[in-house]
């Protein structure tokens, strides 16, 4: 029963198929073939361009379309485009194209084991079954398409598996995702209980309440938030995004934790006045995701964990605004729905941006000096000075700095924050108020663990002869980088250019904002924040030109050690004498290890000092309760040891058991 | 009424050989006994059905033939290839075991007794024999070392099956009864050519010894 | 129009021209502390002229991020001065949400500020940069701990009507008492983000007891007058925004008020100086407990704004 | 008369291939009986119910299924039989082939006889034509096996005699039959305590030949010692045939009134075999114990769905199929990956998907498929489970199930990948072993077929599993 499939939604099915096949021809043609990746790369753009088109016309048309394009053993397979998907549909089809693009250098055919072409194939699939799962509308195909993402997930970070630490992290990531794939059948099988059909989304009856619902709820939110990355889900997160080769976790960290956003969201549509505490517990979560994500990033070594954690925090940062606006949607404050959702939503794009382009950056780091720690390297601005550029712009707009575009997101979700804490909004409301300061310090947190990685990786001079010898990457590699820094820019100069694409996905998710509004454009001076982001580039150029132009400049020295004339790579700050004050202040949850030098005597003989922080559930909760499990279950062992005269006698035990008790 | 008793002093013989199996600490007597039960089962179906069918005499043949001759003669067999001490060598005591037995006795008499029985079956002892004797062979198997005493031990819960079995003997169809008859004989088969191998890879029929499968 | 035209010129010109004038005021407060004559009111002044025509030298380790410091850290700090309401005068550029875009300027400035000291790889400056992005994480909650207090007293989401509130509410009650914890608050705000006495000493000669001053040693020339420049409006702004809760006035009459503002502004520098003159620096690990008071002192101003 | 072809021509070829003198020409009757048992079944199980022999041999809806699953498993293992032995050429099979013939012909005749006393004597026969298969390779540790397959299974199936003595027992009376049918039709009138018994009977004798804990205890033990490709047909066709026999037992307790206490009596099995397997399966380093115990879990799952009817019947039907093909997956991938190493213990074999990379690889992907990944069969099988529990209020029962789920998942996956991936070690022994055509074909296909049964269940089979779920008095 295939009905006739609308244009736009046409075009985006057709780019899902290109891009699933798009790994294939590595497997016709002789795998250590770069032709064959750079079809596939081709096809990888090509399935987005339609993609695009596709989205541009349903902007276009601007309601919702559905199809149905056959059956399954149980469920259907239909799919539909409305606000919502569409916007999640964007980073998806961005992020997988210059991935694949930055991979044809980063990844050579020529140069990795295998030609990378497992590497290939599977990102074609992942990509195709993300947008799957936010086409799907039939629990089933959800279910199909979140389990085929996963597990070509896991398959991506295990690429460089002949590493015991990929093994490692490739490991506990299957793990989590299985938890949350269970999570989420039991969450489907309820809501198909409640409703009575596999249809998605529902909204559930509005007096719906107890524990069915409640249990929906938790059900939604736990195998979503494993996915997302929410403290204390967030486990497989670092591990796997550090592993992965640099362009996936760029497609991980951009798209799929994005995924569990959505995921979020539409849990949070459920209902159509959910209680207030959902969002209560939302926001909260979401605030502790950020801080504590955004501490932990500033005790990171490594470059990429770094990236990692922040990730951490930017999902909290959603989950504020999507809790923000469940809260207002069960009091039925319109304009919070519409700032905290705007929020969030305009948050998860500008992420998809500014994200991948950090990964992008440290793969290329990771390319030219081989090391992630970032004791190790400096003075890459010098060496580097492309990716410096684009690495300066990454982390001044993920900061949420002006004038790029981390700026208007938050501003929206500060926006919403604030007039939740508002004169006229009742107590309970304004308590919503209090994650104003938790987000402001999660942006000071990140300006921290951004300055250092800016200050101790790029500037200073080289530690190690890899970082003195370091160059720029070739220019496919720049090109995507480059893509995504424009992105930055052009978002941050102009936010009112998405929108068209705001707009329709919060009214899909609240219809009744669709004709009494408040829109998001009256709630919001975008205008006023261009203006001044312009103005702000303006005022820079001139006061670089009075500064620097007419002004002589002397021959160049070395820098002032307060007299020392001869300083050392060696003498510079490092990253983690750089955050030893912030995590001193986190220390309550951060726990680090430290181990001090022993100087005794008057001539102390040489000692080291280390500090490295582990993360706050996986190694602290998590693997200990595995252990002691493990422990547990040993004595059981005992039973399977016997002589068969054993195993005869539990026959016979069992037998006169159920004879005499179980009777 | 006759036969009613002659039925209970088999059924008593029978209860009296089950005791005697987990006391006789010789594998040749144990075999003897087994036979000897096989052969009163032989001879109960003649005695529980009046008019004596024809085939009710085939089973009892077929019963005394295998049961009573062909089975034990293997076990013999087996034995003499396998050259080991001609002891049982029980996991736990003799004593232990013959308490047990009797207590599984009690037990299935209760059992027994707690089950309705069919008018013509009120006062016949058959059903706690059968148990008793099921449990006889699961001490057999439970608590004796030899592979062979193991064999032995199936085939006499087997006994105490058949001896149920008795009940049903006209319900039972013909071929069933045989095709239970040559499962059993093949089974005991099978078992004591995996008796000669272990024999031979292990040189002993210690059960201790297989060991190697385990967590 | 015109009316207008004149306030965005005399606001302009206070933005500009005025700051230095808080640094000059501070130190003659101080030295008539010290019973010193000190330097003239003007001091600072004559010094960014001549620094401005000075040359500059350059550490061979830098790059162009050592330039964008100052520069960007001066064009952030004047932006932002253009949204803050002086006195009675409202902001020339006004709109909702601008109080944040106010924040995050100043952190923008943060940003390169440390970024170009870490860009010399001096350990001292790597030193003062650590101190300065730590100490902000705590100062950012407390700023904005308070503007979550200000807006529930004033229900207006930007600087002009949230700062005029006070002047314009009859205060007495809760409201009045959370709003004279804000005004603490926002005064140990102002001496950190100035880095002033008791969490930055200005003029201590010793490297490793520095914060934000250890963080320009390698500065020269223009680039360090515009350090100097940047740093001199951030208190004036931060002062200003004080003036509101210290001293909610307002005659409708413009030269008066006009007065008024500069007086109060002068007020708090003087008040600054004072502090500097009587209170010794804090023990560098005394710093973030000292941050932390103030935000739980706008933390109290918020449960009193609840329990209006 | 077709019935009686499908038992007779194995026996037939199992005569002839015993006659046959050399080992390569008798290897070859496995395919051929394959084949031949393939078509007749799907003439068997389009025509309608027939029963010979006065109602003795009939093939109910159930039964049709379990014949489909059992003909579609045993012609991809008799395909991969053929290149096993081939590279097991040291070893006659001259024993081997007729058994396996045989120990066809006797799971056709569990699936097709009609009745209780019948199918009993099929059961015990199928026991004993598999303890040579399990001893093929003649060391001491499969003598060992063998000889506990033996003994715990023979007892076990003791039990189900007894049982179904007791069952008889319980509807004597006017010319007594153990034939289903009659049994179906005076169900009513049947005695509780004794039918209550017998069912206890029957399910701890035939949970024994299904290896429902705490009577598995055989089953590690063989199918680790077992070669693969008997332990595929152990784990998919003869547990199943067991399972049948349990289903039509409870049937008629289900028609006599005692399903509740039945249906108790199942979910506790289900549960605790499920549990248990999990228990086992966590740290275990022998691949194929692992699958061993991974096979306790999945009849654990089975007994789980018939204990929780309606829906759930449909369900364990239909999880039957997936988790049969889905063991002939893993256990001839396992196979190839035991030959490729020459060891079972996750110790030496490493990087399988580098040595043998179509074994290794979907080694892996049956993993995904058994532990109930979609778009994979089971995944669906379970799902309806599942749903079923929630339906019917069993929530703990649903609960826990998906815990356990997740257990088994850890336990599992830990050493699989353990195996399937990194790089093995050198002195890993290097045998001669490759991925061939007749040892892969077999695995791709079986997972194929796992795949198909997850995105679209043909309308003819569905149709089937509709009519044997509503034949067992459930409505899916």
């Amino acid at each position: 029963m295939v009905n006739a499939i609308p244009l736009p939604l046409g075009l985006v099915l057709v780019a899902t198929a290109t891009i699933a096949a798009s790994g294939l021809p590595g497997y016709v043609r002789s795998p250590v073939d770069a032709a064959s990746q750079r079809l596939a790369t081709a096809l990888n753009l090509l399935g987005s361009m339609l993609g695009a088109l596709g989205l541009v016309l349903f902007v276009r048309a601007g309601d919702a379309q559905t199809a149905m394009l056959g059956e399954l053993p149980i469920g259907r397979l239909a799919v539909s485009l409305d606000g919502l998907s569409a916007l999640f549909l964007v980073p998806m089809l961005v992020v997988s194209a210059l991935g694949s693009l930055y991979g044809c250098e980063y990844w050579h055919a020529a140069q990795v084991p295998g030609g990378g072409r497992r590497l290939r194939l599977c990102w074609g699939i992942m990509t195709a079954a993300m947008m799957g799962v936010v086409l799907a509308r039939d629990a089933i195909l959800f279910l199909v398409a979140w389990e085929a993402m996963a597990l070509a997930a896991f398959f991506l970070i295990a690429t460089g598996e002949e590493r015991p630490e990929v093994r490692r992290a490739a490991w506990v990531y299957l793990v989590a995702t299985h938890a949350g794939s269970l999570c989420l059948v039991a969450f489907f099988a309820l809501l198909a209980r409640a409703t009575g059909s596999f249809d998605l989304w529902p909204s559930l009856p509005g007096d719906a309440r107890g524990g069915l619902v409640t249990a929906v709820f938790a059900l939604g939110i736990a195998g979503f938030g494993l996915k997302a990355g929410l403290v204390p889900l967030h486990v497989w997160l670092p591990g796997a995004h550090a592993n992965a080769p640099s362009h996936v976790s760029a497609l991980l960290s951009g798209v799929l934790l994005k995924t569990g956003v959505y995921g979020i969201v539409r849990v949070c549509g459920l209902l159509p006045e959910p209680p207030v505490w959902w969002g209560g517990a939302l926001l909260g979560i979401g605030v502790l995701s950020a801080v504590l994500g955004m501490a932990l990033a500033v005790a990171q070594q490594d470059l990429k964990r770094l990236l990692a954690y922040s990730s951490i925090e930017n999902v909290g940062i959603i989950a504020i605004g999507v809790g923000l606006s469940a809260i207002g949607r069960s009091l039925g404050r319109a304009d919070l729905v519409a700032l905290g959702l705007g929020g969030a939503l305009l948050h998860v794009l500008n992420h998809s941006v500014f994200k991948p382009l950090l990964f992008l950056v440290a793969g290329s780091v990771l390319h030219a000096t081989g090391t992630r720690r970032l004791a190790s390297l400096g003075g890459l601005a010098r060496s580097m000075p492309r990716t410096f550029a684009a690495f300066a712009l990454g982390a001044v707009a993920i900061c949420g700095l002006p004038p790029l575009n981390g700026f208007a997101s938050e501003l929206l979700l500060y926006l919403g924050l604030l007039r939740a804490a508002g004169a006229d909004s009742p107590h309970a409301l304004a308590w919503a108020g209090a994650a104003a300061p938790a987000l402001a310090l999660t942006g000071a947190l990140a300006l921290a663990a951004f300055v250092k990685v800016a200050g101790i990786a790029f500037c200073g001079t080289a530690r190690t002869p890899q970082s003195v010898h370091a160059h720029d990457p070739g220019h496919t590699m720049l090109a995507a980088m480059a893509a995504f820094g424009l992105a930055c820019i052009g978002l941050g100069l102009a936010p009112a250019g998405v929108l068209p694409l705001l707009q329709p996905a919060i009214e899909a998710w609240q219809p009744a904002l669709a004709n009494t509004g408040p829109w998001l454009a009256d709630l919001v001076p975008f205008a006023r924040v261009s203006q001044m982001s312009v103005g702000l580039v303006l005022l820079v150029a001139l006061a670089a030109a009075l500064t620097l132009r007419r002004s002589r400049a002397g021959a160049p020295v070395v820098t002032w050690d307060c007299g020392y004339a001869r300083p050392t790579p060696r003498m510079q700050y490092v990253d983690s004498s750089f955050s030893e004050t912030l995590v001193g202040l986190f220390d309550w949850a951060l726990r680090t290890r430290r181990s001090l030098p022993q100087a005794s005597g008057l001539f102390p003989s040489e000692s080291r000092f280390e500090s490295e922080v582990p993360d706050a559930v996986l190694d602290r909760v998590v693997m200990p309760l595995l252990a002691s499990a493990d422990r547990r279950l040993l004595p059981v062992r005992a039973l399977q040891r016997g002589p068969v005269q054993a195993y005869l006698l539990y026959v016979f035990l069992i037998v006169v058991v159920l004879l005499t008790v179980a009777r | 009424m006759l036969r009613l008793t002659a039925v209970n002093a088999l059924v008593v013989g029978v209860l009296l050989l089950n005791l005697f199996m987990l006391g006789t600490s010789r594998i040749r007597a144990l075999i003897q006994a087994a036979a000897l039960q096989g052969v009163a089962l032989g001879v109960m179906p003649l005695l529980l059905i009046g008019h004596a069918g024809w085939y009710a005499g085939l089973i009892a043949v077929a019963t005394v033939l295998l049961k009573g001759s062909l089975i034990p003669s293997m076990l013999r067999r087996a034995l003499r290839e396998a050259h080991i001490k001609r002891e049982v060598e029980p996991l736990i005591g003799f004593v232990p075991t013959m308490l047990l037995g009797a207590a599984g006795t009690l037990l299935s008499i209760a059992l027994a007794s707690e089950l309705p029985l069919e008018p013509q079956h009120r006062d016949l002892l058959v059903v706690p024999a059968s148990f008793s004797t099921v449990v006889t062979g699961f001490l057999l198997l439970t608590t004796r070392i030899k592979a062979i005493t193991q064999a032995i031990g199936y085939l006499v819960l087997e006994n105490g099956i058949f001896i149920f079995g008795m009940l049903l003997v006209d319900a039972l169809p013909f071929f069933v009864e045989i095709g239970v008859l040559l499962d059993l004989f093949v089974g005991i088969f099978v078992v004591s050519i995996i008796i000669h191998h272990i024999n031979r890879e292990f040189a002993s029929l210690d059960t201790r010894r297989l060991a190697a499968l385990k967590e | 129009m015109t009316a207008s035209l004149v306030a965005l010129v005399a606001h302009v010109g206070l933005l500009l021209l005025l700051p230095p004038l808080l640094l000059g005021v501070i130190n003659k407060t101080k030295a008539w502390f010290a019973g010193r004559r000190g330097p003239p009111l003007l001091q600072a002044y004559y010094d960014l002229a001549r620094l401005f025509r000075k040359e500059m030298v350059f550490s061979e380790t830098t790059t162009w991020m050592f330039r964008a410091g100052p520069i960007v850290t001066a064009s952030a700090v004047l932006l932002a001065g253009m949204l803050a309401p002086f006195g009675a005068f409202d902001a020339p550029v006004r709109f909702t949400g601008d109080l944040v875009l106010f924040a995050y300027l100043l952190a923008l400035g943060r940003f390169f500020t440390t970024a170009a000291a870490l860009d010399t790889g001096s350990a001292f400056e790597g030193m003062g940069a650590a101190r300065e992005v730590s100490f902000a994480c705590l100062a950012e909650v407390a700023l904005f701990t308070a503007f979550v207090v200000l807006v529930r007293f004033s229900g207006a989401l930007s600087l002009t009507p949230m700062l005029h509130a006070p002047a314009q509410a009859e205060l007495h009650g809760l409201p009045a008492a959370a709003l004279v914890l804000v005004g603490v608050a926002l005064f140990v705000v102002l001496l950190a983000e100035s880095a002033r006495v008791p969490i930055d000493d200005p003029n201590t000669h010793l490297e490793l007891t520095m914060i934000h001053e250890v963080m320009v040693l390698d500065h020269s020339g223009p680039l360090f007058g515009l350090v100097l420049y940047a740093q001199a409006v951030k208190m004036f702004l931060l002062s200003s925004v004080l003036l509101h809760l210290a001293l909610p006035f307002a005659s409708g009459r413009p030269p008066l008020d006009g007065l008024v503002f500069v007086a109060g502004t002068l007020a708090v520098a003087v008040a600054i100086g004072v502090v500097e003159s009587v209170m010794a620096r804090l023990r560098l690990h005394y710093v973030p407990s000292l941050l932390i008071a103030s935000g739980v002192l706008c933390a109290f101003g918020f449960v009193l704004t609840l329990a209006r | 008369m077709l019935l009686l072809a499908l038992i007779a021509l194995p026996i037939v070829l199992a005569g002839v291939a015993r006659l046959l003198a050399s080992d390569r020409q008798r290897a070859w009757m496995l395919p051929v009986c394959a084949a031949g048992h393939l078509t007749l079944t799907g003439f068997a199980v389009r025509q309608p119910e027939t029963s010979t022999f006065g109602g003795w041999l009939a093939l109910d809806p159930p039964g049709r299924i379990v014949l489909l699953l059992l003909t579609v498993l045993f012609a991809v293992c008799a395909v991969y039989a053929v290149g096993y032995l081939r590279y097991r050429q040291e070893l006659s099979n001259r024993v081997f082939v007729p058994c396996l013939l045989i120990f066809l012909a006797m799971t056709s005749l569990v699936v097709c006889s009609q009745h209780l006393g019948l199918m009993w004597v099929a059961v015990e026969a199928a026991t004993l034509t598999t303890a040579p298969l399990i001893y093929f390779n003649r060391t001491q540790r499969s003598i060992e096996a063998t000889w506990k397959y033996l003994l715990v299974g023979s007892v076990g199936i003791a039990l189900a005699l007894l049982g179904s003595f007791f069952l008889a027992y319980a509807s004597l009376g006017e010319n007594p039959s153990l034939l289903f049918g009659d049994l179906l039709q005076r169900a009513g009138r049947m005695n509780r305590s004794w039918l209550e018994v017998a069912f206890v009977l029957l399910l701890v004798g035939y949970g024994t030949k299904m290896g429902l804990a705490p009577m598995h205890t055989w089953k590690p033990d063989a199918y680790g010692e077992a070669p693969g490709v008997v332990g595929a047909l152990l784990a998919g066709g003869l547990t199943n045939c067991a399972f049948l026999a349990l289903v039509r037992v409870f049937h008629v307790c289900e028609a006599a009134g005692a399903g509740e206490y039945a249906r108790r009596l199942l979910l506790f099995f289900g549960i605790l075999s499920i549990a248990v397997a999990a228990v086992f399966m966590v740290g275990q380093r022998d691949f194929k114990r692992m699958l061993a115990y991974s096979s306790v879990e999945h009849m654990g799952i089975l007994v789980l769905g018939v204990g929780l009817g309606g829906a759930g019947v449909f369900a364990a039907l239909l999880h039957m199929l997936n988790n049969g093909l889905t063991k002939g997956v893993l256990f001839l991938s396992a196979a190839n990956i035991h030959r490729a190493f020459d060891s079972k213990s996750i110790d030496e074999v490493r990087g399988a998907m580098r040595r043998v990379p179509l074994s290794g690889t979907f080694f892996l992907l049956g993993f995904f498929a058994i532990t109930g990944s979609p778009p994979f069969g089971v995944f669906v099988s379970e799902f309806l489970l599942l749903s079923r529990a929630f339906a019917a209020e069993q929530y703990a029962v649903g609960a826990a199930f998906l815990l356990l789920l997740l257990l088994v998942f850890v336990g599992m996956g830990r050493t699989v990948l353990a195996m399937v991936q990194g790089v093995p070690s050198v002195e890993a022994g290097r045998t001669r072993y490759r991925d061939g055509l007749l040892t892969g074909v077999p695995v791709v296909l079986s997972l194929a077929l796992v795949l198909l049964l997850g995105v679209h269940v043909p309308a003819p089979l569905e149709e089937m599993l509709r009519e044997a779920a509503g034949y067992l008095g459930a409505t899916p």
